[in-house]
C-alpha cells in the first residue's frame, strides 16, 4: 500500500482557547482536525484535573492535525501566535497516511 | 431567630456540611471525584431552577419601577465594585496589573451558587424575596467583565487581533448567562401553572442537588488549596475575606433605598458580596489570559465563597432584617 | 379546549419554550453545551420512564385482539412509509439514492422524544392513552430500517464482506430498543403496584427532565443546522414539513379503523408523523455509510422535529379529537 | 409474607428485573452502555444516600452500647472473613496465592450496592432497622483488605518502594468510603429536621435510582461475564455461591447475639454475605497489582452479586425473622 | 535499557464503526489497541461535536494500535479496506517500546 | 521557525496507578505531562470498556509527556519500573517543538 509522509501536530490547548485554534484553522485551510479531551495534567502552572470542574478555564484539550509537510511552516506559526497568549504546548512528528492527496 | 441561632443553623445544614465534607477529602487527599460531566450538569440544573424560579416570581408581581431601578442598580455596582476591588489589591498585595484586574473581575460579578444557597437560607428562614433578584443576578454576571478590560486596557496596550467585538460576543453569551437569563424568561412566560407539572423536579429537588453539588465545590476548592497556597499572599487572602465585607457594606444602604424586602434585600447584599467561580474565570482565560487562573479561581472560590458560606449568608440576612425591620 | 388555545398552550409549555431556548443558543453561538453523558443519561431515563408507563397500563388493561391488530399495523406502516418517502424524494429532490433511501427510513421510523413529549401534551389536557401505544412504539423502530436497506439493494449491489445477519443483530439490539422495550415488559411485569415506589423518579420528573432533555435537542438541532444549511436544499426542507403532515394523514383513518381512544388515536398518528433521531442515525451509519448523516440528521432533528413539536402535536390531537368524536 | 412470597416479590421488583435486563442486553451483545460518568455520578448518589439515611436514624436512637458492639463485631468480620475465604479457595480451586487474597478481600469486605437493595427489600416489607448498620458497614469496607494484605506478605516478599502508609493512606480514604462515612455524619448531625428539605432528592427518589443504577450493574456484571468465562473455573465459580452462604451462616448467630431487630439482622447478614465491588476492585489493583482483575471482578459481581440479588436477600430476610421471632 | 522500534497506527474512525474494527483487529490477531475518545472534530464533511449528543452516529473515537513493522502491512490493507467506507482517517508513526516481544 | 528535537512519551496505564506516575514524573523533575482519558482496549488481559463502570479498577488511562532526547533514558527507566507491575505500555517517538528550552 503506498504511504505518503506527513506531519502530525499535535497541540495541548486550555479548553477556553478551542475556538479561536478551530477558526484560525479553518482560515488556514487545514483539511481536518480532530480534539481528545485531556483530563489533567501538569506544567509550568502547576497541576491541574478535570475533575468535577464546572468552568472550562482550567481544562485542556488537544488537538491533533495531519497536514502536508510543505504546508507545516506556514501552519505552525499562526498556531503558535494563537497559543502563546494561552497555556498550551505545540509539537510536531512524523506520520504516514495513505489517501495522501486530501491532506 | 437570633443571629447566633441563624449562623449555627446554617453551618449545621446539609449544604454546608457537604462542603466541609469536599474540603476534608480532598485536602486529606481522597480519590474521591464527582465526575466533570456530572458537576455540570448539576450546575446547569441549578441555573435553570433558579431562573424559573424567579420568572414564575416576577410573573406573579408584574413589572413595576423597583423592578427596572434594582436592575439598574446591580448593573452599576457590578460595573464599579471592581475598580474599587482593584485599587485596593493593588494598594495591598504585589498582584501585577493583569492579576489584580482579573481577581477584581470576580468580584464585581456574581455567584450563582452562593446565590442559590442564600435561597436555601431564605428558605429555612421562610422568608420570601422579590423574584426579579435573579434577573438582578443575570445582569450583574458580566458588567465586571466589561470593567476589568477597560482598567487594563489602561496600563497595557491589547496587541492581539481579536476585535472586541468578538470578545465581547463570547463574553455575553457564555453558556451560564444564557442558561440563566432564558430560564428566567420561560419561568416568566409559562407562570405558576406551567411551572407547577415540572415542579418536583426544579423546586422539590433543588436543596438536594445543592447538597451534590456543594460536596463538588468542595472537592474542587480543596484540591485548588492545595495547589495554589503559594499563589495567594496574605494579603491577597486577607482582601477575599475583606471584599464580600466591603462590596455587602456598600450594597446594604443601596437596598434599603430601593426600598426591598427582607429577602430581597438579603439576596441583593449576597450578589454584592459573592464573587463568580463559573462565567468569569472562562471568559477571564479569553480576555487576560496572561493572567493566572490559580490566583483568581482560588481565592473565588477557596476563600470567598467558604466564608460567605459559613460566615456572610447568617450575616447578611442579620444586617437585611435590621434594615427593613 | 379549542385547536388554537391548544396550540398556543403548546407553544407557551416550559418544554417548547426549552427547545427554543437551545435553539437560540446555538443558533447565537453561545459556548452553552449539554455534556455528552448527560445527554446520554436523560435519553436512557426517558425511555425507561415511556417503557414502565406503557407496561404499567397494559399491566391494568390487559392483553386484548386490539393490542395486537394495533401493534400489526404500526409494523406495516414503519415499513410501509420509507417507500412512499423515498419516492417522493427522488421525484422532489436531487438527493442520490443511498442518501434518498437514508432519509426514508427515518420517517417511517419513530422518534421517542416526539412520542414523549405527546405524552406530556395528553397529560397537560387531561386525556389517557391505551399504554400498548409504547410497545407499538418499540416495534415501530427497526422494520423502516429494513426498508431502506431493501430500497438501496435494488440500485446498489453490497459489496462489503458483512453479512445481512450480523447487520441485523447491530439494529435489532440497539440500546434505545432495548431499554424502551425491556422497561415496558418490567413495568407489565410489576404492575401499578411494584412501579409506586419508583413513580416519584419515573413519573412525577418526567416533565421535568423532558424540559431539560429538549434544552439539549435544541442546542444539538441549532448547531446542526448552522452546519448543515449548505446540504439541506429547498424541495429537502419543505419534504420535512410535507412527510410528517401525510404520514398522518395515513395513520389517522387507520387509528379511527382500529377503534383507538382520542389520546391513543394522537400517539399513533405522532409515532407515523415523527422521525427517528437516535435509533435510525447510528444504523444508518453502519447499514448505509456512504448516506450522508448531515442531511438526515439536520432534516429529522431541525426540520421535521421542531415543526412536530410547534405545530403538529396540537394539529394531530384535534384530528383525533375529532376523529373520536 | 411467607418465604416463597417474599422470593418471588424480590424477583419480580423492578430493581431485580433492571439488573436482569441490563445482564441480557450485554449477554446479547447490545451496544446499550450507561456513560461512565453518569454510572458513578449515581454511585456517589447512593452512598449519600444510604449514608445520611443511616446517620438521620442514629441521630434518632442515639450512641448506645450495641452500636459501639456492632460496629465491632462487623470490623472483625471483615478482618477474618478473608482468612476463612483463602483458605477454601486455595484448597478447591487452583487460583494461584496472589489470586486467591485477591478475591479473599472481596468477599470480607462489603457491597454497598447489595446493602441498597436490602433496604429497599426491607422497605418494601414494611420492617425498620437500626441506622447505625450503615456505619457498620462503612467500617466492613477496609479490613478485609489489611487482611488479603497479610496473606500474601506471608507468602510473598514486597518488593516495590511503597511504604504500608502510603497504601494504608490510599484505601483508607478511597472514595466510596469517604461519602459513605461523611454522608453519616452529615445525617447523624443535620438529624431528622436538617433532612426534611434533601429528602425528596435522597428518600423518594432512592429506589427509582436504584433501578437505573441496576441496569448498569446488569450491563456491567454481563460483559465481564462473556469476557472472563475462561478464567472463572466451576470451583472457583461455585465459590461464589457457596461463601455467601457460609459468611450469613457465621453472622446470622452473631446478629442473634448482639440482639438487633429483624430488620438489622437481615442487614448485617447480608453485608457478611456481600462481596465489594468499588472499594475493593480498586485498592487491589493498586495493592496487589498482579492479581487478576478479570476474576475478582467478574466472581463478585457476575456471580455472587446476582446470587445475593435473587436468592440471598430474601433467604438472609427469612432466616433474620426467624432468628428475632 | 533496550528499546525496539514498532509502528504506532492511529486510526480516527466514527464510533459506530467501532465494533467491527474492534473484531477486524482480533481476527488479524492484532495484540493490543487502545480507544481514546473524540470530542470534536472537522474534515471534508464538515465540523462536529459530541456535546450533548444523544445519537453515536457523528461522534468519532481515536483507536491507538502499536504493531511489529514486520506486519503492518498486513495490518493497514484490511483496517483500510474496513476504514474507507466510514468517515475515517489511518495514520502511522515510528515508536520505540521495551518489551518488544509482545507486539 | 526554530523547532527542537524531544521525545514524546506515551504511557498506557490502568487509572489506579496514575497518581503513583505522576507522583514518579515529577520527583524525576520531568516539566510536564498531559493525560487523556481510555474509553476501551484490548491486551494480553483481554479486552475492557469503561461503560457503566463504577470502579476505576478496570479503566486505563493515557499520559502523554514530551522531555528531552538527553533525559530519555532517566526517565523511562523508572517510569517502566512502576508500569511493569502494573497493567501497561510504553512507547517513545521523536517529535519537534518550538520552545526548546522549555523540557
Ligand atoms: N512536557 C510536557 N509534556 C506533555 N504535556 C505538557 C508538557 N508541558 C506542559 N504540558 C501540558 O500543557 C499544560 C500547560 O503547560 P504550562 O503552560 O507549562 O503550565 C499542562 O498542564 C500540561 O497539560
Ligand atoms: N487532517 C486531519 N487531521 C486530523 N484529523 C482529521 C483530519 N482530517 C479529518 N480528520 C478527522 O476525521 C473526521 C472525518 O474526516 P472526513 O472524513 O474528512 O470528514 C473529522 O471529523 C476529523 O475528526
Ligand atoms: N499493542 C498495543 N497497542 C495499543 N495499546 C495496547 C497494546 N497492547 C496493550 N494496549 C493497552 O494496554 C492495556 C493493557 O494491556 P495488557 O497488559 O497487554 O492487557 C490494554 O487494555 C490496551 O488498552
Ligand atoms: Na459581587
Ligand atoms: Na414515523
Ligand atoms: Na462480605
Amino acid at each position: 500500500m503506498q504511504m505518503h509522509l506527513k506531519k502530525r501536530i499535535e497541540i495541548v490547548l486550555e479548553a477556553p482557547g478551542l475556538r479561536r485554534l478551530t477558526e484560525t484553522l479553518e482560515r488556514l485551510n487545514v483539511s481536518g482536525y480532530t480534539v481528545l479531551p485531556a483530563i489533567a495534567g501538569n506544567g509550568r502552572g502547576g497541576p491541574w484535573s478535570e475533575a468535577g470542574q464546572v468552568s472550562d478555564a482550567e481544562r485542556m484539550v488537544c488537538v491533533i492535525c495531519i497536514v502536508d509537510p510543505a504546508r507545516e511552516e506556514e501552519i505552525v506559526g499562526p498556531i503558535f501566535n494563537l497559543v502563546k497568549r494561552h497555556i498550551g504546548l505545540i509539537s510536531v512528528s512524523d506520520a504516514q497516511v495513505i489517501r495522501g492527496e486530501r491532506f | 431567630m437570633s443571629a447566633i441561632d441563624l449562623a449555627l443553623g446554617n453551618l449545621l445544614s446539609p449544604v454546608v456540611l457537604f462542603f466541609a465534607l469536599g474540603l476534608f477529602a480532598a485536602i486529606a487527599r481522597s480519590d474521591l471525584t464527582i465526575p466533570e460531566a456530572v458537576a455540570k450538569g448539576l450546575a446547569i440544573y441549578l441555573m435553570m431552577a433558579i431562573g424559573l424560579k424567579g420568572g414564575v416570581e416576577v410573573a406573579k408581581q408584574g413589572l413595576t419601577a423597583k423592578l427596572v431601578l434594582t436592575i439598574g442598580a446591580g448593573a452599576v455596582l457590578s460595573f464599579a465594585l471592581p475598580f474599587l476591588a482593584y485599587a485596593i489589591l493593588r494598594t495591598v498585595s504585589r498582584l501585577s496589573p493583569v492579576n489584580a484586574a482579573a481577581v477584581a473581575a470576580h468580584y464585581g460579578s456574581i455567584s450563582a451558587v452562593t446565590l442559590a444557597v442564600g435561597i436555601e437560607v431564605l428558605g429555612r428562614a421562610n422568608l420570601p424575596f422579590e423574584g426579579y433578584l435573579i434577573a438582578v443576578a443575570a445582569v450583574m454576571e458580566t458588567p465586571a467583565i466589561l470593567a476589568a478590560l477597560l482598567i487594563v486596557s489602561r496600563s497595557t496596550p491589547r496587541e492581539d487581533g481579536l476585535s472586541g467585538k468578538e470578545l465581547f460576543h463570547e463574553i455575553a453569551l457564555n453558556g451560564s448567562v444564557v442558561v440563566l437569563v432564558g430560564s428566567f424568561i420561560v419561568g416568566w412566560i409559562a407562570g405558576p401553572a406551567g411551572m407547577k407539572p415540572i415542579a418536583p423536579l426544579f423546586t422539590d429537588l433543588f436543596r438536594g442537588i445543592l447538597c451534590l453539588f456543594l460536596l463538588d465545590m468542595g472537592l474542587v476548592a480543596g484540591r485548588g488549596f492545595a495547589r495554589a497556597r503559594k499563589a495567594l499572599s496574605p494579603p491577597v487572602i486577607l482582601f477575599g475575606i475583606a471584599m464580600p465585607l466591603i462590596s455587602a457594606a456598600i450594597a446594604a444602604p443601596i437596598a434599603a433605598l430601593l426600598g426591598l424586602s427582607p429577602g430581597g434585600a438579603m439576596l441583593f447584599i449576597t450578589l454584592a458580596a459573592s464573587s463568580s467561580y463559573i462565567a468569569v474565570p472562562a471568559a477571564m482565560r479569553l480576555a487576560l489570559p496572561e493572567a493566572d487562573a490559580a490566583i483568581y479561581l482560588t481565592l473565588s472560590l477557596g476563600v470567598t465563597f467558604p466564608f460567605n458560606l459559613a460566615i456572610g449568608l447568617p450575616l447578611y440576612l442579620t444586617i437585611a432584617q435590621h434594615l427593613a425591620g
